[in-house]
């Protein structure tokens, strides 16, 4: 990873980490009113990904989506605004936090049915395939994504039409409090993909600098026509599954399983290897775009009476 | 509100919704103990909103069961299990979900005792709750009851206070065939007298909830509480309403509808729902076919558009009290002024006291 | 036996509906290279009863393809592909199959542009074909068109003739939504005169078949062709019947059934599908809605049940022009005694030639 | 084997192979209107497995289950008259072919919907390990049906179960007219089955004597509580899909890649191991048995009026 690469991707895991934690701070004032579903403590998969993802390429995820849309280039101001619901939003105030999305930086918007969008995104790939080959699609998910039945149906199709598909599970142990051996017999996501036909690589500490490895080892591959592959990033949750808060006495799990994690936060591993003057700087850039996206949600207009009914058809 | 019914002899007390749904299944599962609980979530700490608060700990995790993120699948599991002879309650925490179990659903369950020339019952219970506000937004809103009313082999019920909640559960459980049970987040919190001891609400019956000869206005699920405001607000401006509760929405109690259009003339159907092909088309049908006079038909519900998740966009999207009354008025009162209430009197309780965001 | 709408000026010869729906494909392939063609079998020998013959040698694999049997997936496929601008039209060999596709076509299809704030267009069609007849049976036969109907966002069409079945699929395939055409398998031997040259039958503009001032009826797929046969019946015992097709179901142009009715007072709505929460109930309700006299209303469709296998059963489960006349007549001569035509006049050929068993 | 279950064995295979023959023979006649897909080629996988399941023990099956049906103990003049679309018939008239089932026999009716029955029979399998341990449910479907999200969806639960169920996969290769390679990129389905934690066997010749071996073999480890288990028989369709005749001539596959399955026709592998004049004491009684369920069908009344709105609801 080259300096600047290095920055980048400090820049962006900051970024969404304080964009986050600031969506958590403003929630109790019930400004936002929209289920935010924060990536806090794994925004980091995101991150790496998309930094070797290039302009063209497609990702698109679930309702925990805030970190791919700022990992793939998104405007600030215009997610701020959409979780206030105003009409300068990236989907009008027609999506909330759940349903961001941005055709300008290619990223579809966010489907909150879980697993929804893994089949979508193989059909741009199957398009990029056919009318822009080298580019990508790439789908975001969570663990218990992958137990529907839609994920396997399409790793087959996607294997079997080689398509230029990059699927990323974000493994956090959890879909919202059932652990993954409530729900799994086999805790090993990779194998399945590799049943049909699709390479799999495990990030099991999810350590930022592997997975930055892996995914753009794996984008090469895919850009020069390898067929899909599969990437699962074991991470953990900081927050609750929907909301500001911690949950840790809330029973399911403990504030003990989260330790190591949380020791190991990757914002801080980047951190480290940045010149403290130089992150002061970004810091503070960060700071400065975030009041200003706030500033911008609170400020900017509601939606004017009939914007209810446009756009149900093109 | 809810009139005694069946239960009126019985000892009852304030209970509400979410309470009566987890009390008709306790009581139930204590009763029988082929019935069990299984689907996402449900023996969690949040335990769907807490309507499956304690079941795991009473009747263990054999009865009590989370399951994979398999909708499709899970409710095949379900069918199986009752056809072997069990009383599965399937659980999703919002309906939207179901529209990944329509083919296990409307190709299997509805049709398995038909097709299999009557050899077995699918004594089936699908428990779905309606989600609203707070940016719940298109995918966590939707009340789809009308695509299961539509495929015969299906019984459908939208209970719309806690007293149906915990009759129409009873009946589901104990009924024979597959049944959809339409519930409304937003009702959980609400109250109402509700007997201790097991009763059930059975298929067949709409409730009569206030008498008027001006309209008759029909409630589906929710819409029941408001048009109940809304007739409120039009007995001040001298229209009575008449508003009728289908409580189970297939089988339809068409003809307690029909008798009081006979009477009022006038119908306004209000509905937690898309319009087109829906329940409240059924029911306009449904009387137009019936009706020896000329009625006056009108329905409303969700916009035609998906739900949007900004909440000055969403106000214009459901049904209100509001709206409902203005639209009573106009068919009550053709050719006068429209008229249409003072929007604070609109405001119901378990409306704005619902905090999001699920 | 169609109008000739908007093609009267142009060249026309017989050609048969599924010959209709594969001309239409490949003049809307040869026009744009983004149109493509998937589903089950496509490209297999029997084409889809021939519906596909031929794509695959002319435009190669690359547009017209088999897919795996994952009916789920493969929708979110096409949605994908229609978003990043291509045209898919994705092909079900039953309309049956479609409710294991109904998520991706309910909650992504439908609100993809909405939801993401109009940023999208999901230019998609649905190809499904609904069987009938030869022991198809429960699951293999039914209209679903009204559960797509339900949900803004979707566009639906059933085009009841080969001129219909080529101006609609074009019509559809140059549209910008997601539409579901579906087709009805008996109709596929059916002729009428087709344009050569590309035409669209856009939505929007229901189609008067026949002339009358005694009773409108509705028909929707190949229930147009058993109006038509029934309407044919009536008026050799006096009843003229106003048959319409409203060709596409949604949007549906209700103005024109409005005006027929607001002659005839009378309508008769005959569904291939059933009638609860249907197509039939909806227009029913539309014009309760908006009639400003007395309408005497009925519809008719599938029976309340499944779909049996046993011909004797299945006789009595469609509607035909039998029981279409009859239903007229009970409309339009109230008090006098029942009549319905002699069976031997209600064979229609493509009912009678077809055979099955798919 | 002893020789009573070979005896049996054959008793069973060839049964159902002549009835399918004389279904064939008949269909032109339009007297069974109902879609046949007959099992001609494949019956042996339903025989071998359902000799190792008893009394109490649960199957199902796609359109193509008369096999399953007969092997199960299904009253062949009842199926007769469902093809017929008799009252008599074992689904009154109402399923016909692609329905066929008996409660009397522990057979669920089948489904025409490709592998719809999959997870019904999970269902099935989850009562009879809390009701009836020991007992277990076996499900049959095509190398099409493990397409469909809900075969995967079904495996990942009942491994985690550890549910009485038996999943038998007769691959034969095609469905409809699509080979197995225009619809997957690995051909192995045993794999996924084991990354999903249900072991899986292949019997790659669908020999008739391994396959009755390994299903015994799971059925007795499953009856035991082992868990659910995935069985694999490779094996050919000699008819077309759906009818009575023969399809080579028809470009999507030939004569040659049938001859090897054709030569080593299980039944006659079966046969050649009987007495014969066991054999043809056999043989007449089975065509005995078929000539009157074929007079039964035929004299059965037909439904009376009024049965087409009855069973909708219990
Ligand atoms: C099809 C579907 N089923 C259930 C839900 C309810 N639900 C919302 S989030 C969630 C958990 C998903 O877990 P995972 O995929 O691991 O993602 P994570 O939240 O951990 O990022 C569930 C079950 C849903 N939104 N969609
Ligand atoms: C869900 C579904 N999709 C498509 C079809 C159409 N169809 C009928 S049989 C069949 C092939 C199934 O192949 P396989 O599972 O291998 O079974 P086989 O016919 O070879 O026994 C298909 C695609 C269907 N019946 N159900
Ligand atoms: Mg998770
Ligand atoms: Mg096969």
């Amino acid at each position: 990873m080259t300096e600047d690469q290095l920055i980048d991707l400090y820049r962006t895991v900051r970024r969404i980490r304080r964009v986050e934690e600031v969506t958590a701070e403003i929630y109790p004032s019930d400004k936002i009113k929209s289920p935010v579903h924060l990536a806090i403590g794994q925004e980091h998969v995101a991150a790496a990904v998309c930094a070797a993802l290039a302009e063209g390429d497609i990702v698109g995820g679930s309702y925990r989506s805030h970190a791919v849309y700022l990992a793939k280039g998104g405007d600030l101001a215009a997610m701020m605004a959409e979780m206030y619901g105003k009409d300068a939003g990236c989907c009008r105030g027609k999506g909330g936090s759940m349903h961001i999305g941005s055709a300008a930086v290619g990223m579809v918007g966010s489907s909150a049915v879980v697993a929804t969008q893994i089949p979508v995104l193989a059909g741009w790939a199957l398009a990029l395939k056919r009318r822009a080959p080298g580019r990508l699609a790439a789908a975001f998910f969570g663990d218990g994504a992958t137990e529907e039945g839609c994920f396997y149906e399409t790793l087959n199709f996607a294997a079997l039409h080689r398509l230029p598909l990059l699927l990323v599970c974000e493994n956090n142990g959890y879909a919202i409090h059932e652990p993954l051996t409530r729900r799994r017999a086999i805790d090993d996501l990779g194998t399945v993909a590799e049943s049909l036909g699709v390479p799999a690589h495990r990030v099991a500490d999810g350590d930022v600098f592997s997975l930055a490895r892996v995914a753009a080892a794996a984008v090469a591959r895919i850009r020069a026509g390898g067929g899909p592959e599969f990437i699962e990033a074991r991470v953990y949750r900081w927050r609750e599954h929907v909301g500001p808060n911690e949950d840790f006495e809330q029973g399911y799990r403990s504030r003990e399983e989260a330790a190591p994690w949380m020791e190991t936060d990757q914002l801080v591993r980047l951190a480290e290897r940045v010149d403290p003057g130089r992150r002061a700087v970004i810091d503070a850039e960060i700071e400065a775009e975030i009041a200003a996206a706030v500033a911008f949600a609170e400020a900017a207009p509601v939606p004017p009476v009939g914007e209810l009914r446009s756009d149900v058809y093109a | 509100m809810p009139d005694a019914g069946k239960s009126d002899m019985v000892e009852a007390r304030p209970l509400r919704y979410v309470d009566a749904l987890r009390e008709a299944v306790a009581q139930e599962m204590e009763r029988d103990p082929d019935v069990f609980v299984f689907g996402l979530d449900v023996d969690d700490h949040k335990a769907i909103q807490g309507s499956t608060r304690g079941l795991l700990e009473r009747f263990g995790p054999e009865r009590v069961f989370t399951t994979p993120l398999s909708e499709d699948a899970m409710t095949g599991v379900a069918i199986g299990a009752a056809m072997a002879g069990m009383r599965p309650i399937h659980v999703h925490i919002r309906m939207d979900f179901m529209l990944l179990a329509m083919n296990q659903l409307a190709n299997i369950a509805a049709k398995a005792r038909y097709m299999w020339g009557g050899q077995w019952r699918v004594p089936l219970v699908v428990r779905a709750m309606v989600g609203k506000s707070w940016g719940q937004g298109a995918q966590h809103s939707q009340g789809l009851h009308s695509l299961f009313m539509h495929f015969p082999g299906l019984k459908v019920v939208a209970p719309s206070n806690a007293h149906d909640a915990k009759g129409c559960l009873i009946a589901a459980i104990r009924d024979d065939n597959p049944v959809v049970v339409m519930e409304h987040r937003l009702l959980y919190g609400t109250e109402a007298a509700v007997p201790t001891a097991p009763f059930t609400v059975e298929p067949g019956r709409a409730r009569v909830c206030t008498a008027g000869d001006d309209i008759t206005i029909v409630g589906v699920s929710n819409m029941v509480q408001e048009a109940i405001r809304a007739a409120e607000l039009l007995g001040k401006v001298g229209v009575a309403a008449e508003v009728i509760d289908p409580i189970w929405l297939s089988p339809l109690d068409i003809d307690t509808i029909l008798a009081s259009v006979k009477r009022t003339g006038r119908l306004l159907v209000v509905d937690n729902g898309w319009t087109m092909c829906g329940a409240a088309a059924e029911i306009l049908a449904a009387i137009a076919e019936r009706a020896e006079r000329a009625v006056q038909m009108r329905r409303i519900g969700f916009a035609p558009t998906p739900c949007p998740t900004s909440p000055w966009l969403e106000a214009e999207f459901y049904p209100n009290p509001g709206t409902i009354a203005a639209a009573a008025w106009d068919l009550a009162r053709p050719g006068e002024p429209a008229w249409s209430p003072d929007p604070e009197e609109t405001r119901l309780a378990y409306q704005t006291q619902f905090k999001g965001p699920f």
